[in-house]
């Protein structure tokens, strides 16, 4: 049989919704991000992996990629931290109206973003079909751009919902905060791929 | 009443993806040869001379083309029996291309490997006595691939070798017709 | 108890595994190396056994225990959080052991390991080995091209000389492995490999292919010959004899069969026109002692068989089944027994 | 109290913005003085709802909507875990068939009842149904059913993932199973070395619909370990610190971050293989500059953690056990947990002793082999740990504990073989033969599969409400031990004698008969046994005696639940002060109250020391997660056909996805009831 309650203490006063380490999606993003950081980081050891055992890199007789178009993307997607880090703390101030006004321009920057993408793969100079050098820089930049073109879906979505009137729903801050700090994520990771892709095999 | 029907379009659903899976993926290691003939009417002269409606296609047909592990096993072939000195890996050299669509003798399987099996003028050699029919018809399923012929869920993406040009897995798959376009 | 029971019958079992014919057995010790894997397992295999000992020991006491004693450190006794002071000493003495046990063990490995690498040093023969689907290639190498040996499934060694093999694989992944001699080695392609053997005694051994390597990888064998050294020169000189051109008319018929069909596009007869390198070399093929990567035993019966229809007694091997007819399958068998 | 409730709820809004005004800021202080003492009240004479009108309530808002389309939609953390369970046994069913008949090809030398090509297709379904769909799906399973009750909360962390991960489990398994029914089955061990997987070597589907299941399992257990993981960190009850979780608790802890770290390898891989061989890259083909040992390393960079990922589970299985049976909590607590720690940390440093016949450079060789066998001391601790236990305690010898016992006698065999393969030089010799078959199977079944059935026994009458026969548990247990030790005892023999893996059959005259007739023999009564093992839960299931909520008299919170749970587990969240409350408190226990009853809530306390934090508003049942799991199986499935399908497939994924995230309006009437 169920024992007899002894009521210790009332909860009823504590919040629906924090920022941070105290909110359960915080967890699971987090989480997520480890996962994908761990493929990132197999992805990496296998590109050594393959660089290891090769005299040069890329293999003689392929030159390596053209660097402008990646260039311009490394600039921008760190510009692009500006406006996430300005909606990020006018989520936390609750100040919808500010969300409301920049989270726009996060969604054009990404879909620049992405425009520039496809001239990074026509510059790559390489095929994947040509050898493992270009199946894994073809993979190392595939698997970044999923990580874009996700967030940026997820990004335009949490944008009409902002321009509901759920937005005053604090959770709903919270996707925001959250989503933000996802994309701190998506830029940190571009950053050890646009130096493999386009300056280790120029060393 | 209407279960049981269910249950008969349901059963009679698997027995014909069994057998669609079969025929793709079936490894015969055949312990009986198939008979020795060719196939009827596809003798050098009948396809050379064209015109007229192409003769039945052969049974064996069915037994090679799309299958992987026979396409696979000529892909083998192909390599060890040198076919790359003439034919080089489908671009052509010495002999012609195999991966265009063009078939001077018929593109069919049947065709294909009649050809391999008597050989041509002009230096193809025939294989019937040195190589098995069962070998000739494999062979016949992987040059038929060079060209993007049967489905591309039977066929390899590459060989562990150079690479060598875009994967079969890719290539578009066209119709094959005779230079003389009266085949087919 | 029962784990005493499973301890008790292990002992006898191991026994008569020992006493089983070492013709393929890591037990053979019939090579240097397989001398020190043995030396070695029975150093962990004591050291095991003592552990575990230990462990059904304190089981046993755990269990009887427990019959005895009054009102022990349990919930009932209300001194559930509260445990027996022998306890801590206990674990720590048992780290101790454990680790203790553990380093001895990794430092006899480290040691036999070391002492391998020595033994693979100093080669004196020069061996390659070639895995295909489903079958090995082996070559004598020779500073002499003109006393180069190629020849297929089987290796005749020199006792107490120590041969280094080559591996190398036309395909996928496989390993080489003769249990009485030596551990195993992979074949990978593009990759260069090699494995020492030191044979310690004169005697016939099976290997086996030990990395699955497709539809036949459980007919993959080799067998290896270990003889005297006279022995082994005469039988490297009459190996490099190019086939005997037959007399007997039946004999003749197969040899023109063999040399001009099908068989010729595939296999190499040292001495005829018979030139393929996608199968085995058959200069000598009736002086092996197996057929087919030792999927039966050579024999007439066994060569008809195989000739006749590899298919059914190998399904999936590269072999295709021809389809003579029966006056050229007596033909084709007659000539390849002339193959001594 | 309800407007209070709503006003703090607005307070959060004002605290949040800048420059709160005066006014403001003194009503909030008015409000927080008044919640003191409304607190202060309740703590004395409980809340207004209780009892039977209390459960009536929270049914109502917990219970998930009736008829087929509520079945798929639930997200009710039990039932998909009783799901998980059930479809995971089915599948063990499935591949010990395949074992059975595996033994009979290879009872006899030159066998000829199952033809080489079906066998290598029965050894690889086997490997891969035993290790991708039951081991740790299983494992999963039982976590996502019970661990939510041993913390004392109502429900999982993100209960549609939950879903999600099993609707993803099952389509992998069908999908497996499926093409088998199809006869395109994988034949490439469950292992699929390239290039024997790759585009030549392998014609046809079959590898890419194992690399595929590979895909589909590894989103499953991802998605389940994410959630166990904040699961276990953030809904414990209150005051369960860290230092008082209970020892199966930590287990799945390590697991799920093990899972995290490691599945990702053997996706990637299996991604590599699959574009291999769709698309033309040449990852693992040697001539265009690809390695085929590549696949090797991250297959094993998954496939070692892997078997701890099975293993660790099964020691909190044992610690549960142990506890309840010898009356006392686990010696040496602090110790088991380092164990698992460091056994889940070193885990991660063995892969390379799966290759050691590679022939990589044999110095770098000495640190694996030191590294394999420095995890035989976490696991020697554990096992010391259990049997002080039993010597310190009263142990009674019921089912489950039989099944430890069966399991200590087991498992140090299979461990200790590991240590002698752990050595280079006897690995060489006893890679890839049945010594190894031996070892790993001492180690799974005797060191996972017998605790399961302990704990399986143990919590049974939790999720059914009926208890399991003793007598009949009993004989299953004797079967299944001596019937597993007369089968993989002898392989030992076989490997030693020269039986190299993964043969259909081997020639006579190398002395391999007894020890494979034995093992045939035996095959055949551990089949029996676990055959009976299903009969006793089928029967008991509608026979068995009516369990009481504390069968056994165990301390853990699982057990102040009722027998089966309600849907929201516990009517007042618990609040716990030892590491064994039921044992400690004796007569009341103690709750708090303060979570909504007419909505979905549940209590998020801080990660280290339990202190209450939030209250979590849980998503109703929804359809959107099978939706998704069918959406992504569609893409998985047909990305082996052409690549243009991740394109394609990838937009209803996408669509699936943000109706599932859509959130659901906040429920504003008048008076949101709390209690």
């Amino acid at each position: 049989m169920i024992r007899e309650p002894r009521f210790t203490d009332d909860l009823s006063d504590l919040p629906t919704h924090k920022f941070g380490p105290s909110s359960l999606t915080w967890w699971g993003i987090i989480g997520f991000m480890l996962i994908e950081g761990a493929a990132f980081a197999l992805a990496f050891a296998a590109y050594f992996f393959l660089m290891g055992h090769e005299q040069g890199w890329p293999p003689e007789g392929r030159q390596a990629p053209n660097v402008l178009a990646g260039t311009l993307f490394t600039l921008l997607i760190l510009l692009s931290e500006i406006p996430n880090t300005i909606v990020k703390e006018a989520a936390r101030k609750a100040d919808v109206p500010t969300v409301r006004a920049v989270m726009p321009m996060i969604v054009a920057i990404g879909a620049v973003l992405l425009i520039i993408r496809v001239f990074e793969f026509n510059s790559l100079n390489v095929r994947w079909t040509d050898d493992a050098y270009g199946s894994i820089i073809w993979a190392l930049l595939v698997l970044h751009t999923t990580h874009i073109l996700t967030d940026w879906i997820d990004t335009i979505v949490l944008w009409l919902l902002m321009r509901t009137r759920l937005a005053y729903e604090g959770r709903r801050l919270v996707d925001v905060d959250e989503n933000a700090l996802y994309w701190r994520y998506v830029w940190l990771t571009w950053i050890p791929v646009y130096l493999m892709i386009y300056w280790v095999p120029r060393l | 009443m209407s279960s049981r029907f269910r249950a008969s379009c349901l059963a009679a659903a698997v027995l014909v993806a069994v057998l669609v899976a079969c025929d793709r993926e079936e490894r015969r290691s055949r312990s009986k040869p198939i008979g020795e003939n060719v196939p009827a009417g596809a003798t050098p002269d009948t396809i050379y001379a064209g015109g007229g409606p192409g003769p039945a296609l052969d049974p064996r047909a069915a037994l090679y083309d799309n299958n992987a592990p026979a396409i696979a096993d000529g892909q083998q072939l192909y390599m060890r029996m040198n076919c790359v000195g003439c034919h080089s890996h489908g671009g052509g050299g010495m002999g012609p291309a195999l991966m265009d669509d063009e078939w001077r003798y018929g593109g069919r399987i049947d065709q294909v490997a009649s050809t391999i099996a008597e050989g041509r003028p002009n230096g193809m050699p025939a294989w019937r006595g040195r190589l098995t029919d069962d070998q000739i018809w494999k062979l016949a399923a992987y040059v038929r691939t060079l060209s993007g012929q049967p489905s591309k869920d039977s066929v390899a993406s590459r060989a562990d070798a150079m690479s060598a040009g875009a994967p079969q897995t890719l290539t578009p798959r066209e119709p094959a017709h005779t230079s003389d376009s009266a085949q087919q | 108890m029962t784990s005493r029971r499973a301890a008790a019958a292990s002992l006898p079992l191991l026994l008569c595994a020992c006493q089983y014919q070492t013709y393929q057995s890591a037990l053979g010790d019939a090579g240097v190396e397989d001398r020190q894997f043995l030396i070695l397992f029975w150093i962990f295999f004591a050291i095991c056994a003592a552990m575990y000992a230990l462990v059904i020991a304190f089981l046993v006491a755990a269990i009887v225990r427990r019959r005895r004693a009054g009102n022990a450190n349990v919930v009932e006794s209300g001194r559930h959080h509260e445990s027996h002071p022998l306890m801590r000493t206990g674990l720590v003495c048992w780290t101790v052991l454990v680790s203790t046990g553990l380093a001895a063990l990794a430092i006899a490995s480290f040691i036999a390991d070391r002492s391998m690498a020595k033994a693979a040093a100093r080669e004196q023969l020069s061996i390659t080995v070639t895995a295909n689907q489903w079958w090995w290639d082996v070559r004598y190498n020779s500073s002499d091209p003109s006393k180069t040996l190629r020849t297929a499934n089987e290796l005749h060694l020199p006792v107490g000389v120590p041969v280094r093999i080559q591996l190398r694989s036309n395909d996928v992944i496989h390993s080489f492995w003769v249990p009485s001699l030596a551990g195993k080695q992979d074949l990978i392609p593009g990759r260069d490999t090699d494995v020492t053997i030191v044979p310690k005694r004169t005697g016939i051994f099976r290997g086996q292919c030990a990395e699955f390597c497709g539809v036949q990888h459980a007919h993959m064998a080799l067998v290896v010959n270990v003889v005297s050294y006279g022995d082994f020169v005469r039988w490297w000189e009459h190996q490099l004899q190019p086939a005997a051109t037959p007399r007997m008319p039946l004999a003749q018929a197969g040899y023109n069969y063999v040399t001009q069909r099908e068989c010729a596009m595939c296999h190499t007869i040292a001495g005829t026109p018979a030139s393929g390198r996608v199968g085995p070399d058959l200069t000598h093929l009736a002086s092996r002692r197996s057929l087919a990567a030792g999927t039966t035993p050579m024999g007439k019966g066994n060569l008809y068989g195989w000739v006749a229809d590899p298919q059914s007694m190998k399904p999936g091997s590269k072999m295709p089944t021809v389809g003579l007819e029966p006056d050229e399958l007596h033909a084709v068998v007659a000539y390849l027994e002339t193959l001594k | 109290m309800s407007d209070a409730i709503r006003r703090s709820d607005l307070l959060e809004g004002w605290r949040r913005r800048a420059g709160a005004n005066e006014a403001e800021r003194r009503a909030h202080e008015e409000e927080e003085r008044r919640l003191a003492e409304l607190r202060k009240k309740i703590a004395r004479d409980g809340p207004k709802l209780k009892g039977a009108k209390l459960e009536a309530r929270l049914m109502r808002s917990w219970e998930r909507p009736r008829g087929i389309v509520g079945w798929l939609a639930t997200v009710d953390h039990k039932e998909i875990g009783r799901r998980y369970i059930v479809t995971a046994l089915v599948f063990l069913a499935l591949g010990g068939l395949l074992a059975v008949l595996m033994r009979l090809q290879l009872s006899r030398p030159d066998n000829n009842l199952i033809g080489a090509a079906r066998f290598n297709e029965l050894f690889t379904m086997h490997g891969t149904t035993m290790m991708f769909l039951f081991a740790v799906p299983v494992m999963e399973g039982v976590a996502v059913y019970i661990i939510p009750l041993m913390l004392g909360t109502r429900s999982t962390a993100f209960p549609r993932l939950n879903a999600f991960s099993y609707f993803m489990y099952l389509f992998g398994g069908l999908l497996l199973w499926g093409a088998f029914a199809l006869n395109i089955a994988p034949d490439v061990g469950w292992f699929a070395y390239t290039p024997l997987s790759g585009p030549q070597f392998s014609p046809g589907k079959r590898s890419d619909i194992w690399a595929q299941m590979v895909t589909f399992t590894e989103v499953s257990a991802l998605s389940a370990a994410v959630v166990l993981v904040t699961t276990i960190l953030k809904c414990r009850a209150p005051g369960m610190t860290l230092a008082r979780m209970p020892l199966f608790a930590w287990a799945m802890l390590v697991v799920g971050v093990m899972i995290i770290f490691s599945m990702p390898s053997v996706a990637l891989a299996s991604s590599m293989l699959i574009s291999d061989r769709l698309v033309g890259t040449h990852f693992f083909n040697q001539w265009e500059h690809g390695d085929a040992l590549l696949w090797q390393h991250l297959f094993w960079f998954f496939g070692h953690p892997e078997v701890y990922i099975i293993f660790l589970p099964a020691t909190g299985f044992v610690s549960v056990i142990c506890e309840t049976f010898c009356r006392r909590p686990v010696f040496g607590y602090p110790v088991v947990v380092l164990a698992l720690v460091s056994t889940g940390i070193l885990a991660f440093g063995l892969w390379v002793h799966h290759m050691f016949a590679t022939g990589l450079p044999r110095v770098g060789y000495s640190f694996y082999t030191a590294a394999s066998m420095t995890v035989a001391i976490p696991t020697g601790l554990q096992i010391f740990c259990w049997l002080a236990t039993m010597w310190d305690g009263r142990p009674r010898f019921q089912v489950p504990m039989l099944y430890v016992v069966g399991f200590i006698v087991t498992f140090v065999i299979g461990g200790l073989t590991g240590v002698i393969i752990a050595s280079v030089p006897l690995d060489l010799q006893l890679h890839d033969t049945y010594f190894i078959v031996a070892h790993f199977h001492y180690v799974l079944i005797g060191g996972a599969v017998f605790p399961l059935l302990g704990i399986l026994t143990y919590w049974f009458p939790k999720i059914t409400g009926r208890m399991m026969s003793e007598g009949l548990g009993k004989i299953t247990f004797w079967m299944i031990f001596l019937g597993f030790q007369l089968a993989f005892f002898p392989m030992h023999i076989a490997g030693l004698s020269g039986m190299p893996r993964r043969v259909y059959t081997y020639p006579a005259g190398l002395g391999l008969e007894l020890p494979n007739l034995l093992s045939s023999i035996g095959g055949l009564v551990v089949a029996t046994a676990v055959l009976l093992f299903v009969i006793n839960g089928v029967v008991s299931l509608y026979r068995g005696a009516v369990a009481p909520d504390n069968p056994w008299d165990a301390a853990s919170l699982e057990w102040a639940a009722r027998s089966p749970p309600p849907p929201y587990n516990f009517a007042h969240i618990p609040v716990v002060a030892s590491r064994t409350p039921l044992w400690d408190e004796k007569g009341e226990l103690p709750v708090v109250t303060g979570l909504r009853v007419d909505d979905k809530e549940m209590l998020t306390t801080t990660v280290v020391a339990a202190t209450p934090e939030m209250r979590e508003p849980l998503p109703a049942a929804s359809l959107w997660p099978l939706i998704a799991a069918l959406a992504t199986a569609v893409l998985f499935i047909s990305s082996i056909f052409s690549p243009w399908a991740v394109a394609v497939g990838a937009v209803p994924v996408a669509i699936a996805l943000i109706a599932w995230f859509w959130p659901k309006e906040i429920k504003r009437e008048p008076e949101p009831v709390i209690t």
